[in-house]
């Protein structure tokens, strides 16, 4: 039996290279989209995009699409959106997920013909609950061999994913459902801010990103804004990611939509409910595709070409966190 | 006044069920606008728990998704999902969950999976999300969906989160620290939950619902409670919250 | 063989009269110090007042004194001088820890009496390392049976403590060790700032407070700030105990001292290097009880005794963190 | 300069052995100093990792308590214990741990327990902290602890933290993610472990110090490397950060 998949290392992970090659706080980690994903995601890696709702890095996403990464393993809580177009796209070999809709509105349709149809080619889907996913990433992160779940229960899961499994409670508590570890090839984190080593700051929604990165053997964060360290020590609890465990830093406005970035703009549920009808079939979905990612050359053209009017329309109003004191103490 | 669509009665029913809630782990759509009406009527101090990681939201306009920004400004706590999904849900901390479904039992198992067989599919529906968790640890569930054969069927695809299982005692069984569903809220009445077999009977009808209108869209027998209550149509109060504050487009009227 | 202590309750913990009893948000819970002791902390209770160095609250442990409270298992990694004063007091009859020393300093002279000489009664010991009472508190605020930890291979605690058991790996891994859910009858929370109902907020170190809260039946939480709700719901990334778990509020400026509250007064260091003297013998530590627990009525007087000029030497100087725009959305 | 005492040695050879070092798991006391005279000197972009949460931390002053506040203001990260225990020190993130030790043995296995029986101590010394998973999770260990009879034991009354436990390949045995300890440093010279028998050997001298020296205080059979070193005396700048930065009390030099 298969136990460990694509996306799941050794229960020990060791990670000698890493720390040597990252291990620079000061270093200037900062480069474009193109270089990013071109030199940390390669073929069939397993690579996670994370974010609940917030903050999904779709600049990276339409990235890997353009320069055409084929048989990536995609895990991610929601598809959403994102993995559509990438499946669409031809990129996916596999979908390790939770929840396989366009929220709010109904179905990915683009992942269900990969399903249903094998459209176009097929997908194969490695299916957990929310919280079975997240403590996937949690027993990455934390360099467990397995994580313990109350979930599971007298649900069908389990007898359709074998990865799923039992163990006995020693306090005499009965059997209790574990999962492995996942550790991506690569996660991509969106953040609203990052210095340019790569220690960022997230407020708002945090979902499992904090876990998606501990657990990846590679991470790449993107950010609305690269502020200088100052900042991040200005406000050492806001700190979610550290520099030493990222890879590389972009630079990306506007990187998250048609997701959004609290503070910065607002998710763009038009986008998300027109995905609806562009989606339907492959054809109309490939012209997308075509317009607005293999046609554009980054973000920043996307971004023009959504046009003034669509970010005036996202824009917030101001809600301010009001500060805290730290104290200086000598 | 005195005209509401069965869609805005269903919604008031389950705002009307959440009267002695606390805490809700609110979902999304139908769910969602229940809440938002329980806690402008009779659950003021109402939680809203949203699994994305918000407690204590206050949603200045309705979300099309549970990881809405408008969750988050003004929430009293937002935290990564481990923290809410283990020290609130899996800790036992929520007492009603809201799950919707594709297909349903008379046990109140949801399937929320597939249509057809696992491997090939006929439909492949979202999959869990989080609603076997909820299913499991809210203390009680209450379940929306509309009534048709299509969806109370003799036997689910896939059990994707357990309501009661094969019934009795199937579910304490589990060891798991919910209750299990507590109603199923349909757009003609709802169904309870026998205390010892744990089969769903018709609990309550919607003004001008009868017993044979629901039978219809039930693949088994019914059974019915022996008094069967008529549910209190909309008040004018309910209405107007709903339809200015919480539905002005209406979709609930359509 | 016992595997469930006072402390731990069922694996599966069902809290119906928590949420009755504490549900509803906007209800004020503000209570003085000795009234919330009195009626939250029983003889017998397993407690908790956590805070890894930062936030210990020894208003709480004073108090817990003053009222004589007996036969307490106190749970805590680094008892400190708060459980070494406690003990000392014959409050306690058992401890549950992973470090027992005065950090810096040297040993914890009441609890090693205690220890090695019964005096001035016997005093239990359940040890463990840091790491595994961090995962007895997560296991119990997640409840979870039994949480799994790669320490423990090879050291001795094992042999000297059966509630340390081990697990096999289903995947394959080997075995793991596990430790049981910690359940206090009672946590105590001491933040920065609260809000009446209990919603509170702390930067700086967090150590293991929010697990404690969440793995407690009851909670105390006692705050430097009673603030408004506004400020709370300003930044909710900041807040770490929510109302719902919190039993009763104590509003105490300086509650934590000699230990310390970031961004309103320093660590007291003298005061710890002090204690090694006076709790050198018993009889001497009984007369500084006397005069700063027994002597006084509760913190506001400790708090004047004093001094000004100790707390102006304890003053830090600003370090603000700057703030963050969550963004209006309507 | 030239006079300078064993103790500020002992604190310049801990800080030279951090000069590859990337990330460091810093304890109280000497290795305190040590990581900081490290920062100033060989390592100036040296991550310091506090186990009471704080990564990146830019110490004004020389803390007591490694849970001091000058440690929090100005770090890069402040973090729930859980997530740096699990996130950093399990998940195999830290290059380098210190460890101090009331006895050790030839394997360099550490007691910080208790002396005499556990049930039963002579004395009862303070226990793990969170020493036994550094011992076991960074990838290097790094033990300071001065040179005598009572410490470097034939056999300790418990083993709190693992070196290499009875040698050869024991501890991989243990499938722990650390390498183990890597040097004994002390106010003497400096022990480093065999490859294969994993016993301790003494590698290096401090000038002035004999072989004789060393024997004296350990119980066991002195193992000795072919070719001894002989460590350089403390530089000039060395000793004047030490002094002037580090140590202005001159706790050093008593």
């Amino acid at each position: 039996m298969p136990c460990f998949e694509v996306g799941d290392s050794s229960p020990i992970p060791s990670l000698p290279e890493r720390i040597s090659r990252k291990g620079d706080p000061p270093v200037s980690k900062l480069t474009s989209m193109r270089e990013a994903i071109a030199e940390l995601v390669h073929d069939g890696d397993s690579v996670a995009i994370e974010g609940f709702t917030h903050l999904i890095c779709f600049a990276a996403g339409h990235e890997i699409i353009r320069q055409r990464k084929r048989d990536l393993v995609l895990c991610r809580l929601t598809p959403d959106l994102i993995y559509d177009q990438m499946v669409a796209a031809g990129c996916a070999r596999k979908l390790i997920f939770s929840y396989l809709g366009n929220p709010g509105v109904g179905s990915l349709h683009a992942i269900r013909r990969a399903v249903e149809k094998e459209v176009p080619k097929p997908l194969e889907l490695e299916e957990y609950t929310h919280f079975g996913m997240v403590a996937r990433y949690i027993a990455g992160a934390a360099g467990l061999p397995f994580y313990p779940v109350r979930t599971f229960a007298g649900s069908d899961l389990p007898r359709v994913n074998p990865l799923i499994r039992q163990v006995e409670d020693p306090y005499g508590g009965g059997t209790v459902f574990v999962v492995p570890p996942l550790h991506p090839d690569v996660t991509i984190i969106h953040a609203q801010r990052a210095d340019a080593a790569g220690n960022a700051q997230i407020w708002g929604l945090i979902g499992v990103q904090v876990e998606a990165a501990f657990a990846a053997q590679r991470v790449i964060v993107v950010a609305e804004e690269i502020v200088d360290e100052a900042i991040i020590r200005a406000d050492p609890n806001r700190t979610v990611i550290p520099a030493l465990i990222v890879d590389a830093v972009v630079h990306e406005p506007f990187g998250a939509h048609p997701s959004y970035a609290q503070g910065y703009y607002d998710r763009d549920t038009e986008t998300y409910i027109a995905w609806d009808t562009i989606s339907r079939e492959h054809e109309t979905l490939m012209q997308w595709l075509d317009e607005w990612v293999y046609g554009l050359s980054g973000r920043a053209e996307y971004v023009e070409k959504l046009g003034s009017q669509v970010w005036q329309r996202l824009k917030p109003g101001d809600a301010w966190s009001g500060q805290v004191n730290y104290g200086r103490y000598c | 006044m005195n005209d509401y669509t069965a869609s805005e009665m269903m919604i008031v029913a389950a705002a009307r069920a959440l009267a002695d809630a606390k805490v809700v782990f609110v979902g999304i759509g139908l769910p969602n606008i229940a809440c938002n009406l329980a806690q402008r009527t009779v659950a003021p101090h109402l939680a809203l728990i949203y699994e994305s990681g918000v407690y204590g939201a206050r949603p200045s306009r309705l979300p099309l998704s549970i990881g809405d920004p408008c969750l988050v400004s003004g929430a009293i706590g937002v935290m990564p999902m481990p923290q809410l999904l283990q020290y609130y849900l899996q800790r036992g901390l929520i007492d009603v969950g809201f799950l919707g479904s594709a297909q349903i039992d008379r046990y109140g198992n949801l399937n929320t999976t597939v249509i057809g067989d696992y491997r090939r599919p006929k439909v492949r529906l979202p999959g869990s999300g989080g609603a076997c968790e909820i299913a499991l640890m809210c203390r009680r569930v209450l379940i929306i969906t509309r009534l048709s054969r299509r969806t109370f069927v003799e036997r689910l695809d896939f059990v994707t989160s357990p309501g009661f299982l094969e019934g009795g005692e199937a579910r304490i069984r589990l060891g798991c620290c919910g209750e299990g569903p507590a109603a199923v809220i349909t757009d003609m009445g709802i169904f309870r939950f026998d205390n010892v077999t744990r089969e769903m009977f018709l609990a309550s009808l919607y003004p001008g619902c009868t017993v044979e209108d629901v039978q219809e869209r039930v693949s088994w027998p019914l059974r019915i409670a022996d008094e069967l209550e008529i549910i209190t149509p909309p008040t004018e109060g309910e209405l107007r919250i709903l339809r200015q504050e919480l539905d002005p487009a209406g979709r609930l009227r359509m």
